[in-house]
This record gives structure tokens, C-alpha cells and sequence, in this order.
């Protein structure tokens, strides 16, 4: 009998050391290999947890508090569903996009494995310390793959990137101290219980520095600062791996404790990711309007479509909102990872990275600007994308609470997406004579993508399917 | 300005925390005996190593994979301009220097068979054998290190690839780097033996691959 | 009983002095010297708390491994120093 | 006054200094330090507070040591990538960021 749940830890470190073991800028059969069986293991679990509920399992037998627990339900296997059908499709872009002996690729894969195998780790685990563990994995991993093999503004964009996660994580390791000061354990099942309304201050303060730690890593305005140089400066397969997963890593971290053990706690505060989300979709969306830089384009796009995760903490009450933004990290992973990868392609090329340089490329890329479009479909919120069921049930639990200026706030943000998509759209439909000689790309680039941003447009089909699933988690 | 708020604040985040930290009333639940309790179970006597590789000892396979993914990093990032003027030091020196590595060699052992009764094990073990090799280096024995060949790839990941294969044997039984009774002292020594191999390695190389590759390029 | 507070008290100041002037100090490499220093006296706080294994890893690892870390780093910074 | 809640109170004081460092300090070498004296900070609230009623705790010793391994690898991380910076544009320091 395989457990899904452990192998989707083990299979990444175990491909990952092997990626090391051949050598550099060996190992791109091993990894794809790997994730394919972990798309399969993804699957199996989500079967699994559909038919029979949350899954835990007790590290070495010991069980919570002593030892540590795993414990998968509806929301961890959404979110490895999403990680896997993310990194396979990149793993393949990834290789055909690499040129051979590079010295960018000659650990990529490796690293690659391990940051699978942190987020893994991270959406599975059930215990906090151990979460920090994972948590470094996951940052040490991204900043090694924004940095590699780069220049001087992509070493000082890593070096940026690296310690805002430090200080992020550093502020989430004292919280989980003064937890177990506290309490004496770390574990999230035996703390619910314990954890009550009427804690000492010092878990109040706990709380306050895990949430600004992981808000920090999740790249929440005004905490972004790091994330437009770091994921617009990476090659394009790792930008596209840090937007879509990697800060809803740090995301997933938050609606887990927050509905978790925190519960009890967060009752007055959910107002203030609210507003900062807000002025997420807005700073960020405006910024994406006027960026000259394709790159920088799509990265402060991340920092727009990344508010609209924090936009539902006040409307908890009600399953929708959950399903929103789960919903919703979902499609803007898909979308996203899309839409870097056909920006990649656009700047491989055309050779530059300028909105303004792509006039007239729609009519030597088609399938490439149509997947822009249709990524940037869902990123609208336009029927039938997953990105519009997000929205409607974003705007839904919205309206049922009487918040009607959240439910704006959603549409506004639908609008200003709007804006920086058909920037780029107008510029490469326009009929003018293309300025730079495009170079041929391997149709892998071009499929891969497509493939991606055609999924988070589809979905919004299948989401019923997807919301049974979280369901059936989220009671213990 | 913002030098002036940003210490105000830390200081009264400080000032708020210690209040809060001399009214906190004793935690509800004390591991310490539970650790006491399952001890004899454990493989080991030490406490300290029973938490590290036995009953956290998940934790631990996470964090050797930390330490491996940062050395892999260093030679991702490193660049390869500087010529490595190897350091040349007296005969005197390197003599000194071989004696004392040799002495430190026999610490990490004695520091490794300890770990299952006293304070000591794989960590500690693992960071003397780095600092005999980073002395021999600043000693001019030991050239600092370019690309890995094969065999030094093998020693890195050793330590991590026998956790692994620990763990992933063990599922056989169901769960993961759950001990059989009888087998977990010995199973406990021998990832312990192949983690002291790689801990070594790794901090050694994380000082030895960084000098060799920018260090002394004026 | 007195004696150890008062040894404890002592410890902690010379901590918070050393971690204070090695964040201060304009000269970096006497920054990483009271760094190392830093180390140390953190080994015998380890000691003070009944953690003999945290003080046998932090003299090797925290003050040992990253002080050498620091220094080599020094010596490749300072060998073409440019003000910017 | 127990040596747990000594030490304890110490780190909270080393957290504080190491983070208003992190956001303050430009020389980036001298960033790493503050970054080692928050996670110093940290290790010492961890274990000091677990241990402020006199008995040793093994598990935050454990997860200290564990801690500390992190800790080593992401400063020696962090020294590549500055050496790294050092030999491509001879700066210490990073850029101030322009919100573009």
C-alpha cells in the first residue's frame, strides 16, 4: 500500500539528491519523471481524502506532542494538486527553455526538487516547528533559483529577496518560541484546543509576529518590496514557479493557522489584510500599468492579484469566502505560471523585454499571445476562467454579509487587470512591421504554456469538483 | 527619521514582551516527561539525540536537506574568476597543523560514540571534522575546493541519502522513520555515522568551495 | 544562589554589549571580532542553561564555522574595495 | 529569577536589536550579524522560556541545534551571493529601491 502523503515528500528530495549525484546540468529526465509520478500521487491523495476525509499520519509513531504529525484535508491536497500541475508543465518548458550548459542550469534541477519537496512538506505538515523547517526550505531553495548563474542587479534582486524571507522567517520562528513557551508544545492539533480567547499576551504577540512574518514572505503591500525585482529579474520558468507557488506558500501558512488554532484570536483584526489587500489590487495594478518592462509587468500583476487572497479574512464566516480564495490562488498559480512562460518565449524572441518592443509579434506568435490572453482571461475574472468563479464567489459572500465595498473593490481590481493585459495585447496585435527579428522558440515553450493557461480558464468548469474536494477536509 | 522610529519601536517592542513574558503562567503540557517516559524505547539514552534523530527526527531529515540545498547554492552562485594562490605556510605550521587535525578527527569520533549517552552526536561531530578541514586549509595542506567531482558529490549527499533510504525502508512497515524496537540504537548510529561524514563535508565545503571560488582574486 | 544570578546578570549585559557594538562598529572586521566574541559568551549561556550540546554546537558551528565564514569574506571583500 | 527567564528576557533584547539591524544597517555583511543575532535571539527565548521553572527541556534544546544548522546555511547563502555581488559590481551594499 502507498501513502501518497509521505511520497510526495520523499519522491522530490529523493530526485532531487539523485539530479545532485549525476552532476551539473544533469537530471532534467529524473525531475520530470519524478513529477509526473507526483501529479499521480496528487491525484491519488485528493481521491483518497475526497472518498474518506483528512488523512494524518504520525511521523515515527509517536504522535503529537511528542513526535510530529503529517495531517492532510481538503485545502493541503488543493494545494498540492496545484504545486504538481504547475511543475510538471514548467519542468518541460523549463528544459526546452534552458540552453544546454548554461551556468544558470547546472544545479537547476536540484534545486528545483528541493523546493518541490519543501512546499510538499509545507502544505502536509501539522506541526509549527517543523513548519519553520519547511518554510526555510521553500526560501533558501527560491532565492538559490532567482540568483543562479546571474548578474549583478539579479544577485542584488536575490540578495533583497533573501532577507526579506530571513526576517520574515526569523519573526515566525519567535512566534512558534514563545508558542511553546506558552503551551509547551508546537503541534496544531494539540494547541487548538488549548488555545483560547483569553490567552496570555505574549500568544497574542506570538500571533501578531507569525502573521507579519508570513505576510512579509507572502509579499502583501505594503510588504512587496522585494518581490517585482526578484520575480521579473529570474530566468522565466523560475519566475513563473515563484509566482504561482512559492508565495502561496506562505498564504497557505496564514488561512491554516488563522482557521486553525488562531481562530479564537483573530476575530477584531481581519480588517487589516482586507484594507492592505486592497491596496494590493490597486498599487500593484497601477504600477503594471505604467512599467515599461514586460517582466516587471506580469511580476507587479502578482502583487495586485495577490490581494484579492486577503480580501475574504473579514468574510470567514461563511464557506464561501474560503472557497474564493482558495479558488483563487488556484487560478492566478495556473494563470500566472501561463502568463511568465509566454513572456518568456516573447522575450526569447524578440531578444528584449519591453511592452513597447512587441508590436506587431501576434502575427509571429499566435499560440503565445493567445496564451497571454487567456491567462490574462482569468486574471480579469471573465467567464467562464477560474478566476471569474473566484470573483462571483468572492463577490457573493461579499454582498451576503452586506459588504458591499469589498464586492467593488473585486470588480474594480477585475477592471485595472484589464488595463495592463490589453496593454500588452494592443501592442502585439497592432499591424506594424515587427522591430526585432524574431529568433525561433522550441514549440515546447509555446504548447507548455498554452497548455497552462488554457487550464485555468477550463476550470472554471470543473470548480464544483474542486470546492467538494476542499469540503471535504474541513471537517476534522 | 525613519532610524529614529524604527529603534523607538523596537525598543517598545522589546519593553511590551518582557512585560508580557514575567506574567506568563506555566505551560499546560511538559514534554519533558513525555521524552523521559519514552526514552528506554528511544534507541538512545541522551535525551538531546533521542528528540534530534528519533522522535523529531523529521525535523532533522528536513534540515540536513537545508544545509545540502545552501551548500548546492554556493556552487550554483559561485563564480570561477579568482586563480586559487594556494596559501604557503612553514613546514613547521603544516606539521602543527596535520597533528592537530588528526586530534580533531579523533574528537569527532569520540564526540559521535558519545552522542547516544551524553551531550555530543552527529552535529558536533560533523562541525569539528569541518573546522580540522578548514584549518589544514588555512595551513596550506588542503587546496580550497572548485567543482565537485563525483566521489565528493557522493560524500555530501551521503548523509542525506542514507536518512532517506532509512526512512523510505522503514515504510515498508507503514510509517515514516518509525524504528523497529530491537534495530533502532544501531539504525540511529548508522544514519548518525553518515550524517558526521556529510556534516563535515558540507561545512567544510560550505568555507571551502566560497574561498575557492572568489576568495583570493587580487 | 546569589552568586549565579549575579553571574547570570553579568553574562546576559556582556551579551547585549558585544551584539550591540558588533551591529554599530563601522569597521566590519571588528564588527565580525565581537561577533565571534558574541559566540562565545552565547556558549556560556548554553552552558548556564543546562544545554551542553547547544554550547558544543554553537562554539563549533555558530562562533567557529560562521566567525571563519565572516573572516574569509572579510579578506575577499577588502582585496578590491571600491567606495561607492 | 530563574536562569531560563534571565536569558529569556536577554533574547527578547538580542530579537529586537537584530531585527531594527536587519532594517537599518546598509553594509550587508553587518546585516548577516544582525540576521544571527535574531535567530540568537529566538534560540534563546526558545529554550530559555521552555526552561523557565528550572528543569532542562530537551525538545527546544533539539530544535535548537536543528535551528542552528539553518542558520549556518542561510549565512553562508547569504555570503555567496554578497561575495558574488562584491565581484560583479564591487558594492557592499544594495541599491535603494525604486518604486518604479
Amino acid at each position: 500500500m502507498i501513502d501518497p502523503l509521505i511520497w510526495l515528500i520523499l519522491l522530490p528530495l529523493a530526485w532531487a539528491t539523485l539530479a545532485f549525484l549525476l552532476g551539473p546540468g544533469r537530471g532534467a529526465r529524473t525531475a520530470i519523471a519524478g513529477l509526473s509520478l507526483q501529479l499521480w500521487l496528487a491525484f491519488d491523495l485528493a481521491m483518497k481524502i475526497g472518498a474518506g476525509g483528512p488523512a494524518l499520519h504520525a511521523v515515527g509513531g509517536w504522535g503529537a506532542p511528542l513526535g510530529i504529525d503529517l495531517a492532510a484535508d481538503g485545502l493541503s491536497a488543493v494545494m498540492l494538486l496545484l504545486a504538481q500541475s504547475v511543475a510538471l508543465p514548467l519542468a518541460l518548458y523549463a528544459r526546452a527553455y534552458f540552453a544546454p550548459d548554461k551556468t544558470e542550469t547546472r544545479y537547476f534541477w536540484p534545486l528545483i526538487g528541493f523546493l518541490l519537496a519543501g512546499l510538499n512538506a509545507l502544505f502536509l505538515s501539522a506541526d509549527l516547528f517543523n513548519l519553520y523547517v519547511t518554510l526555510e526550505l521553500v526560501g533558501l531553495a527560491a532565492v538559490g533559483l532567482v540568483a543562479a548563474g546571474g548578474g549583478a542587479a539579479q544577485v542584488a534582486a536575490a540578495l533583497r529577496y533573501l532577507f526579506a524571507a530571513l526576517l520574515g522567517s526569523s519573526m515566525y520562528l519567535l512566534g512558534v518560541a514563545l508558542i511553546y513557551g506558552a503551551y509547551g508544545t508546537v503541534s496544531l492539533v494539540t494547541l487548538e484546543p488549548l488555545l483560547t480567547a483569553d490567552a496570555p499576551r505574549i500568544v497574542w504577540m506570538a500571533g501578531g509576529l507569525m502573521l507579519a512574518g508570513l505576510l512579509l514572505k507572502t509579499a502583501l503591500f505594503p510588504f512587496h518590496y522585494w518581490l517585482p525585482p526578484a520575480h521579473a529579474s529570474a530566468p522565466a520558468p523560475v519566475s513563473a514557479l515563484l509566482s504561482a507557488l512559492v508565495v502561496k506558500a506562505s498564504f497557505y501558512l496564514i488561512l491554516r493557522l488563522w482557521l486553525g488554532p488562531f481562530a479564537p484570536l483573530v476575530g477584531a483584526l481581519a480588517w487589516l489584510p482586507m484594507l492592505l489587500g486592497a491596496g494590493a489590487i490597486f498599487w500593484g495594478s497601477w504600477q503594471a500599468i505604467r512599467t515599461p518592462h514586460l517582466k516587471m509587468l506580469v511580476a507587479w500583476s502578482t502583487v495586485a492579484q495577490l490581494g484579492y487572497l486577503f480580501l475574504i479574512f473579514p468574510l470567514l464566516a461563511t464557506t464561501g469566502a474560503l472557497q474564493a480564495g482558495v479558488m483563487q490562488a488556484v487560478a492566478h498559480g495556473l494563470a500566472k505560471a501561463a502568463m511568465f512562460m509566454a513572456a518568456g518565449v516573447l522575450i526569447k524572441a524578440t531578444g528584449q523585454d519591453m511592452v513597447a518592443g512587441l508590436a506587431g509579434v501576434a502575427q509571429r506568435l499566435p499560440l503565445t499571445l493567445f496564451s497571454f490572453g487567456l491567462a490574462g482571461v482569468t486574471l480579469m475574472g471573465l467567464p467562464p476562467s477560474a478566476g471569474f468563479l473566484a470573483k462571483w464567489l468572492l463577490i457573493e459572500a461579499a454582498l451576503a454579509q452586506g459588504y458591499w465595498f469589498i464586492a467593488l473593490v473585486a470588480l474594480a481590481g477585475g477592471l485595472l487587470a484589464a488595463g495592463y493585459v490589453f496593454r500588452v495585447l494592443r501592442q502585439a496585435f497592432l499591424l506594424a512591421p515587427v522591430a526585432y527579428a524574431i529568433a525561433a522558440v522550441p514549440r515546447t515553450l509555446e504548447w507548455t504554456a498554452f497548455a497552462l493557461a488554457t487550464a485555468s480558464v477550463l476550470l472554471g468548469l470543473r470548480g464544483v469538483e474542486l470546492m467538494a474536494l476542499l469540503a471535504a477536509g474541513s471537517a476534522p | 527619521m525613519k532610524t529614529a522610529a524604527i529603534v523607538i519601536g523596537a525598543a517598545a517592542f522589546a519593553a511590551t514582551m518582557i512585560a508580557a513574558l514575567l506574567d506568563l503562567p506555566p505551560s499546560a503540557i511538559h514534554l519533558p516527561r513525555l521524552v523521559d517516559a519514552n526514552l528506554p524505547v528511544s534507541g538512545v539514552t541522551h535525551p538531546v539525540t533521542a528528540v534530534l534523530l528519533n522522535f523529531r527526527g523529521y525535523d532533522t531529515m528536513l534540515e540536513i536537506g537545508v544545509l545540502l540545498l545552501a551548500l548546492l547554492i554556493v556552487l550554483a552562485v559561485g563564480t570561477h574568476d579568482g586563480a586559487d594562490a594556494a596559501p604557503t605556510a612553514d613546514p613547521m605550521l603544516q606539521t602543527f597543523a596535520r597533528l592537530a587535525a588528526s586530534l580533531m578527527a579523533l574528537v569527532a569520533v569520540y564526540l559521535l560514540w558519545a552522542g547516544a549517552r551524553q551531550p555530543g552526536g552527529a552535529f558536533q561531530a560533523g562541525a569539528v571534522l569541518a573546522a580540522a578541514a578548514v584549518l589544514l586549509h588555512l595551513a596550506g595542506v588542503l587546496p580550497a575546493w572548485r567543482e565537485p567531482g563525483a566521489l565528493l558529490r557522493s560524500g555530501l549527499a551521503a548523509g542525506f541519502l542514507v536518512f532517506l533510504f532509512v526512512a523510505m525502508a522503514l515504510l515498508s512497515q507503514g510509517t515514516l522513520l518509525q524504528y523497529p524496537h530491537a534495530a533502532a540504537g544501531s539504525l540511529i548510529l548508522l544514519i548518525e555515522f553518515a550524517l558526521t561524514i556529510s556534516l563535515g563535508l558540507i561545512l567544510a565545503g560550505l568555507f571551502l568551495f566560497l574561498s575557492g571560488g572568489q576568495g583570493s582574486d587580487s | 544562589m546569589t552568586i549565579s544570578l549575579a553571574f547570570d546578570l553579568l553574562l546576559a549585559a556582556a551579551l547585549l554589549w558585544s551584539a550591540w557594538r558588533a551591529l554599530v562598529n563601522q569597521d566590519t572586521f571588528r564588527s565580525v571580532i565581537l561577533f565571534i566574541v558574541f559566540g562565545l559568551l552565547l556558549t556560556l549561556a548554553w552552558a548556564r542553561l543546562a544545554a551542553p550540546d547547544i554550547a558544543l554546537a554553537e562554539a563549533a558551528i555558530g562562533a567557529g564555522l560562521t566567525g571563519a565564514l565572516l573572516l574569509d569574506a572579510i579578506g575577499a571583500l577588502r582585496g578590491k574595495d571600491r567606495q561607492p | 529569577m530563574s536562569s531560563g527567564l534571565i536569558f529569556a528576557i536577554t533574547g527578547v533584547v538580542l530579537f529586537a536589536m537584530g531585527s531594527a539591524g536587519m532594517l537599518l544597517v546598509a553594509h550587508l555583511l553587518r546585516r548577516i550579524l544582525a540576521f544571527n543575532l535574531m535567530g540568537s535571539g529566538a534560540f534563546l527565548i526558545l529554550v530559555g522560556l521552555a526552561q523557565r521553572g528550572g528543569t532542562p527541556d530537551p525538545v527546544p534544546q533539539a530544535m535548537v541545534l536543528t535551528g542552528i544548522v539553518v542558520a549556518v546555511a542561510a549565512t553562508a547563502l547569504a555570503l555567496a551571493l554578497l561575495r558574488k555581488l562584491h565581484t560583479l559590481n564591487g558594492r557592499t551594499e544594495l541599491p535603494r529601491v525604486e518604486d518604479d
